[in-house]
Formats: structure tokens, C-alpha cells, sequence
């Protein structure tokens, strides 16, 4: 059987999406993307460096992976929403990774700042993957403005603490009518499995493979982790149980 | 004129278009977009577009990250 | 670079390790054998019931796969000597999963029943591999008295309750000269990932996989996840951090 | 005599052996154990023991479990 | 040392807030009242039913508690800065729990209409207490709008699942300038000491106390635990370790 | 209703155990012992030092405190025997907290060591209160053995990491036929509070007081948060519930 | 004339205050608060507000909760 | 004689009992226990006690811990 994610009416070949920041070369992101197979990978739009040689998007033309520019470092709606525009512009996609922070410190997203964004931006055609916290209210809000997927944060960006709070994250998927992508937090291989086994979609990382000591190998191990995490989801995990119960016959034991 | 490029300060000849500009400061036109006063300007405006002193002008691409 | 599980000897094409038990067929069985590409199974030693068609030997000798009876069931080292003593008359090997337990409520190993077998058995020139709780103590006496590997539980059989206590895992694996497989608990993927990420140098489950919804789905999803845990160890994961930190460049932002 | 096989009282002729149990009892004697009064039978034994009256004989196999 | 609580400029004797929702009988309130020593309760705004004998307002009264109106029930901005002035004529008192709820399946807060009722609330000369999920950028627009105090939730209303994310609590903390109030999910008292240990002020609990299978008694142990984990965040924990730390002399053993 | 703590036929006035180890002088052991209230404390049996002013017994004494004392850093049965001899020499009881170590490092009690320890001593008179670790099996032996209490671990000596295994310490309760004490790991009040919860009888702490910053709050702290999860022990927590239950009435809403 | 009064629709004296509602439809005025289509009417004005035909009461007061 | 007490040697006139050396050797005995050669030495036994030449005495007290 298929089971393929599908996005904004797009088929991906990965429920693994990830952001080409924090690797230490272009030779790093092309090794962790063969590795990871990933079908979409997140890009930022900064000021043209004319020294900088080989771009970014070379690299990922060449595995055939679809762009999701994203609005980081964005504080105001206005900011994303012409921070959108403007990678429409230069990578002509109209998918767009909505992220509108409240600090540095935190980069945590600014609800208000967050939701007047994604309806201008909806609005305006775009596809929106909003960058969002584990308010299970505020996904609901971002699907009703027309947001083609949620992506709640696990932990706090880049700090690897994993899903910080689960119980948020089965409310939102329980609901949820578009895909739900884990965001942010993930640290290693089996808080991707917990993703997907509490009912996400797919899994967005960055530095946990781009910071890893050995980012491809660690690019398999999610890949491997996201599909393992899928299937056991889609396998009916046992129930937990509070008592111990035998996996050997309990009959037919010899008297010796 | 006096326009602010990517936050430099930068000499033009009177006249010049965002096409003028973008050829004398890029090696390539290919993934740019540009954004002049805090408004996008699309890459079909270019030629067209004449600026005028004392403007912003914005060249981004797309980076890694995220 | 290989990676192949080395354990008395002998190296073993898979760091997933099966129960047989719980399975509802051996349909099932086979099916999960195929799909978990797992290279040692445990099987128990019962009293013969001449009107059963088909042995379970049948089919793991079909798959190829090593045989790892266990003495299950045993309340007593003088049980668990004889049983070991019997299944390697049966099926020829002097591999053992050595299980003494408590009571059949907790299913609880045993320490001091334990450990004497232990001892005796190996005198007795097997390659014994006991199932043990998580005190890393007992671990140690368990490598002294020549043990080939330690097995210790994440939960109690069968409960699904995943790793209880990742610290005595890891104060296992820190001095551990022989193998470790995490032995009981694992309910679903994400235990058996965050059990070779703890270190263990396989996972021994049977009920997450044979008493699944969809048994043969969810035994490659634990295959994945075994492999996933493991390459995550090795990739060398980013650290844990109390506060975020950008994935995005924090430079270069256009003034907007 | 009277033998207890695998907790069951069955009459047996008196002489009989483990091989003529095995034969009698199984329909093959492939991947089975055998313990006697608590104590393993080697598989090379079974022709040359025989079997006393009142003995408690188990006949095990691997099956599923663990 | 006194290390009372100040709350908009009034000083509270207890950092036990008690909601006084869910008692069987106003003789449960009364007993609750007395054995938890609380300075300030909440009370609802609903419809007189003229059947009714006997106010909670006296029982309260009786008890010198200072009162909390809640907006509980209200799903807009309107509905509950409406409330809140019904509630000011009623018992005469600016101070007011502000509630506002997306639903009736999680009770869980709505942001965007959290924050209008706020500032409107501000405005019209209240001291908000604002009932809001555990999102620190949230928070902290709740206090640049003017709220007294911010109460996060620990885990849904009347779920007893205590703490969920104690991370987020940690960061509102961090950076409040306002009393911080855990308000919803607490189970037992561990999970209310857990509160005050996080660098809460206050903890305002009803059903933990209210449906406990004794409430007068749980009243107490409410009371003590906010009391200890008070206590425990003022004196400075050891830090966690994780290897041990000999508390008997490591010299001077003697040789037997 | 009375609900003393009764050991070895003993009333005792707390159910705060405490440790005189690693306090940084006899003053602060003073305060601390005021402070907690506590009724029995362990000492340790070390050479004398004749250049030593001032005995702790002395100040133990002052308050009417019982001894406990311990064998700590034992690493042997007969050592552990001889040590305890000793101390029922030194200072006249029959109680003793026995601790059987295995190793520096960890200082985990070596199981087989212990019980026979304990086995020895309960023939030659001793009331044993031993220093366990969180193993189910292992308690109900050295009960068996004629211990007047089990003293589970909640995690390493000293490490403040709390109740690792909380499952556990529920086993061990629940079969327990002597009072169950848990000793070692607690950090902060909120462990202490869990502990009672959980249904220990009582909590043995030292370095969570000793090291603490200030510890004669946090003696105060350990007191209170004890008698809070002994009180919600007793009063029936409501159980937790994976959706929100109204703690407001959800009839007589206003229409507005 | 017909007012709804906490969703119950009652028939009214013409020229009735909120003043006459109340005594006639509480015991106390005690705690009570008052809206009137949706507007809180503020205890000072009771004695003068005019009730019309169709209006909408909301008789509170605080109950135990939160 | 030589005697190692608490890991010192010591030397001690011959015939010296355990009380003789508590005595010289303690400010008091009070909540003092004695071990000779790894035996408990009762406090009833001290003045009965002959020490011989090399044996090793560990004098104990309750000390904070635990």
C-alpha cells in the first residue's frame, strides 16, 4: 500500500524535510542530502554575497529537491510577508516556511504576529507551512486561514530537547485537516520516531543532522527513524500495561 | 545619485534602471530578487524601473538555513 | 564501514533480536521473520503435544535464522540448568537465554537464582545470555561469571512501557565488555531507537512485534528503528541546550 | 509398569526402553529432549536405558516463546 | 524572612489560590477553605436560580477569602470583558480570572482572544488574571498589554496531568516581570511543589482539591506543598549529577 | 486520625529520615535537625579522631533524635556485619542501616552481598534497614529475611536526580509488608512529595539538605513536602484524565 | 409586555423598571448584576431604567467555579 | 610490644590490657567501639583483654554520615 505524504495537492517522496542550515560546507548538504533522500529542504533569503561561489541551490537542483523558502529571523508580519514575496521572486516557488520569531533568544513564534501573516500570505496565493508552537489553538486558527500544513515546534530551535510536551502535539494531529510536520526540537533518532508515532505527517530538522559529529550518517539514522516511527503508527503499537505478561507458554511447562 | 545597496552607500549615474544596477553589481541575474524602499520588485519591472536618489535597494537569494 | 553485531564469536547479520512468542500463527511468524530481517530468535522448551502440525523450527530454519532457546518460565537455577541442559539436546546449539523468574505476576528476574545459574552454565560450557534486570551491579557480576552478553530489561515483558530507567542503561553500557541487548519493555519504535542510542548493542523484543495490529508492519518498523538508533549513536548527536540557537544565518538580513 | 510421560500415567511392557517409548509416543523423535526422573537423557542413551517402573519421563521440544 | 505574596499591590497570605468549582457541597467549600488556608478564590458568574439556598459568597466571606471572578465559559473577547463587569457589579471587586476558551473539548485558552480581552479589560481598570497556555512569547504580551499577573496552565483543566512542559514554565519565569500563577492541570501535591520549584509565586488549583476522594485533606497537602516547594526554591537544590556523591566519610574507615 | 510511622515496633514522630553527612559543621547540623523535625538520623562508624571537638552524638542527643546508624562504604558482607557490631558497641542500638556497596563510583548496593549481610545480622539480633536498589525481587527477598524495612533507591546516592523508576518503587510498595523508605536521589521537595505518593512510608535524605544552599530551609522544605505527599497519599488524587473536565459549571452561562 | 428574563420569556406591567423585575423576581438584590440586551445595567440605574417589550434579561450573580 | 592501632604502630608496654590502651590513648571512652585483629572487642572485655605483640586495634566512633 501507498503511503505517500502529500502536500498543497504536491506528492512527496519523504516524510523527511530538512534545513540546509548549520552544515559547515555545500560538500556536507550534498553527502546528507543523497543520504537522507529527502524530497524538500528548507532555504533562507539573505543579502547576495558577489564572493560567495556555488550556490546553495545548485546543490539541491542537483538531487531534484523541491524548495521550501522560509521567512527566519522575521519579527512582523510585514517583514515575513515581503520576506515571502521576495523568495517567490528569486526561486519562483509559492511555498513558503512562515516563521515570524518573537526574540533571538528564544525564537519562539509570535502568535498574533504569526496568524496576520499566514492570512496575508494566503490570501496573496501562497502556500503556507507555518513555523508554529504546540498550541493546539492556534494550529486550528492557522488551518482555518488556509495554511496547507502546521508545523509545531517539539522543543525550542536547535535545541535538541526533543517533544517537549507530546500530550500538545496528539491534540493537534487528532484534529488537524491538513498535514502536521514535526518542527524544530528534534535532537536525535528517536524523537523523529516519536513524531510520527504520535500521528505527524512528516518531520522537519536542521541541526540535528547538519551539527551532528557525522551529519550524513546521522542523515540516514533519521531517515531511518522517520519511516520506522511511520510504519509502527500505522502498525497499532501494543498497549501499555501496567503488569508484566508473558511472551512464552504458560502451559506445557515439564515437571523437573 | 546616492543609493543605498544591500546597506552600502553607492555612487550611480542619473537615470540608471534596476537593470543597470543589478548588471554592474551581480555576475548573474539568475535566483535574485529585489526589493526597493521595502517593496518587492518584480524581475519584469526591472528594465523599466528608473531609480532615483537616495533609494534602497535590497538583492537577496536564497541561502542555506532554516 | 561494517558494523556487524559480534557476540560469543560469532557475528550476527542484525542488531534486532526476536521473541517467537505471541505470535498468533506461524503465517505471522513467517511473515515477520521476512520482514524483520532478524538473524536470532528465542524459542522455549514444552512438554511435546503430538497433535501440533508444523514446528516453529520449521520456518526459522527456512528463514536461515540462529535459534536462542530460552529456559522461560523457570522459577529455580536448578530449572533453568536442566531446561538449558534439555534444549540443547533438542536443537543442538549451546546458546541460551537464561530467564529466571521471580513470580509470574512481575515476571521479575531473579538476582541470586540468577546468577547462580549463570554460573553454572557456563562451567557447563554454555554461551549463556541472561535476561536481568537494570542494576548495573548484577550486569557486572553477570560479565565475571562469563556471561557472553547481558540482557537487561527496559520494562517489565510485555508492558510496552518502553525504557523505565535510561541511566541504569547507560551505566551498563559504560563498563559493559560484552554485548548488551536491551531485553523487555519496548512497546513500539521509538523504545527500541532510544535503546541503541543509550548504547545497547541490539534489542530483543517479541509481544511489540507479534502482538501488533499489523505484526509484519510493525517488524520493519523496529528493523528500522534498531538501525536508526544505532547509526544516531555513532553520527554523534548535537548536545542538548537549554536555549535555541538559529539554524538560519543571523547575518545578512535585508532591511525590509 | 506404569511410567508418567509428560504428567500422564501410561502402562508400558516391562523391559521397554527410551527408544521404544520415543517410538511408541512420537511420531518422530527429531528436535526432542527427554528427561528421566529430573535428569537429561542423552539422546545416545535412549537404545540402552532402560526404563523402571513408576518413572517420571518428560518429552520436550522447542516451540514458540520468548 | 517574610516572603509574602504581592498581587497588584495587595499582599496574600497564601500562594494557594483554591477554585471552588467542583465540591459537592458548600460544606466541602467551607472545610477546604479552613484546612488550606487560601487568601483568594475563584467564583463564576452564572444565571440566579432562585431555588438555591445559601451562597458560596458567605462561605467565603466567613473565611475572609478575597475573591476572584472568572470569565469560565466565554469564547470571545466580547463575552468575557461583558462578564467581567457583570462580575464587578456583582461582588464589587476590579480583580478578575480572564478566561477565554476555544472550545468545550480542551478547554485550552484562545491567544488572539485572550490578549483583545485583555487590553480591553486593562482599560476599563481591571487587574487581569489572565488564564493562558504556556507559550512564553504570550506571556509576555500579556504583560506588555498591562495584565497583574500570568497564569499558565501546567496541563489541561480538571486532567490532573500536572507539569507537561516545565521547560515553558522555566522560560515565563525567566523573564516575568508579574506574579506567575500555575494555573490548571495539577494532580497531587508533588506536581503543585514542582510548580513553586520552577520559580512559580503562586499555584491556583480546584479539581485536584475539590474531586479529591478527600478533599479537606488534600486541602492541607496542597497547602503544605506549595509551601515546600516554595521553600525548596528559595533555599538553592543541589544540582543534578550523574554519577554519585558519597554523603558518609570517604577517610577514617577502619580496616576489618 | 493518627498516622504515625511505626518501624520495628517503633513509633517514630517523622517520617523524614535524615542523613548528618556533608554538612559543613556541627552548627548546621543543629539548625537542620530543628528545622526538619526529624526523629532518627544516621551516622557513620569511623576512627577516632582525638583532634575532633565536639561530637555529632552529642548534638543527635540535644534533640532526642534515635540513631541509625549505617555501614557505609562496605563492600562486603563482612565487613558490613563487623561494622555494625561495632556500632551497636559504640552507641548502643540495634537498628541499623545497612549499606553494602559495590564500588566507588556508583556506590550501588551489590545485591548478593547484602542479603547476606542482612541475613547475618537479623540472627545476630539487628533490626536491618537496608540500603537497596529499586529491584522488586530483591526487596521481597530481604524481607523475607527478617528486614524491619526496605530502603529502596530513588536514584544514585547523592546525585539528586530524583525517583528514576517511579514503576518500581510502586512494586515494592505495593507487595511491601514492612514499611518501604525510599533513600538516596532526592534532590528537592518535589521528590520528596512523589516518594509519599508514590506510597513509601517514609524518606531517608542527606546531601539534598546538607549541600543545599541554604539547608536549613530546605530541611523546613523536605518536612513539609513529606507530610504533603504522605496527606495526598491519603486523600485520593483524582486520576489523571487525557481530556479537560469544566471546573466551572457548564449550565446558567448568560447568553450575552 | 413580554421580556425573556435568564431565557425565560414573562409577561411584565408596561412602564415596569429593572427595579420592579427584580423585587418581583428575586429574593434579594444581594450579588445580583444585571445586562439588558447585552449592556451590564449598573445597580445605580435600576430605579430609572424603563424595560420595553422583547427585551432581554440577564439576572447573575457569583456562583462557585474555576 | 608493637602495636598498630587506627594503622599507626605504637609501641606498648608487654601486658598492657585494651582498657590500659583506651585509656592512654582516648580522652574517654564513651561511644567508643574496639576491634582486635578484625574480632569485635566488647566493652565488658577491655580490662580482661592482654594484647600480644603485632596485633592491630581499630578504635571506632559514630561519626556524621549517612
Amino acid at each position: 500500500m501507498s503511503d505517500e505524504l502529500v502536500v498543497a495537492g504536491e506528492k512527496l517522496g519523504s516524510r523527511l524535510i530538512l534545513g540546509t542550515g548549520g552544515a559547515p560546507s555545500m560538500q556536507v548538504i550534498d553527502e546528507v542530502l543523497a543520504a537522507s533522500g529527502t524530497a524538500l529542504c528548507t532555504v533562507s533569503m539573505r543579502r547576495i554575497d558577489p564572493s560567495t561561489t556555488g550556490s546553495v541551490l545548485d546543490v539541491l537542483a542537483h538531487h531534484g529537491v523541491r524548495l521550501l523558502p522560509n521567512t527566519a529571523g522575521c519579527r512582523t508580519a510585514r517583514e515575513a510577508v515581503l520576506t515571502a514575496q521576495l523568495a517567490r521572486e528569486a526561486v519562483e516557488t509559492d511555498w513558503v516556511k512562515l516563521e515570524v520569531i518573537a526574540d533571538d533568544d528564544t525564537l519562539l513564534p509570535d502568535a498574533v504576529e504569526l496568524l496576520d501573516a499566514a492570512e496575508r500570505l494566503v490570501a496573496d496565493g501562497f502556500k503556507v507551512f507555518p513555523y508554529t508552537n504546540d498550541d493546539p489553538v492556534l494550529a486550528r486558527r492557522l488551518q482555518r486561514v488556509g495554511c496547507v500544513a502546521v508545523m509545531p515546534l517539539g522543543a525550542p530551535i536547535g535545541s535538541g530537547l526533543g517533544i517537549l510536551n507530546p500530550h500538545n502535539i496528539e491534540l493537534i494531529v487528532a484534529e488537524a485537516e491538513v498535514p502536521v510536520v514535526l518542527d524544530a526540537g528534534v535532537g536525535t533518532a528517536s524523537d523523529a520516531a516519536l513524531a510520527m508515532e504520535l500521528g505527524c505527517d512528516a518531520v522537519l530538522l536542521a541541526s540535528a543532522v547538519t551539527r551532528a559529529q557525522e551529519p550524513a550518517l546521522m542523515a540516514v539514522a533519521m531517515a531511518s527513524a522517520v519511516a520506522a516511527g511511520r510504519l509502527a503508527h500505522r502498525a497499532g503499537r501494543i498497549p501499555k500495561r501496567e503488569h508484566a505478561r508473558a511472551s512464552s507458554p504458560t502451559t506445557g511447562m515439564a515437571v523437573l | 545619485m546616492i543609493l543605498t545597496i544591500n546597506g552600502q552607500r553607492r555612487e550611480f549615474a542619473d537615470g540608471a534602471t534596476l537593470a543597470d544596477l543589478i548588471a554592474a553589481t551581480l555576475p548573474t541575474d539568475r535566483g535574485v530578487a529585489v526589493a526597493v524602499d521595502g517593496e518587492v520588485a518584480p524581475r519584469g519591472t526591472w528594465a523599466s524601473v528608473a531609480l532615483r536618489d537616495g533609494q534602497a535597494i535590497e538583492l537577496l537569494t536564497a541561502v542555506q538555513g532554516g
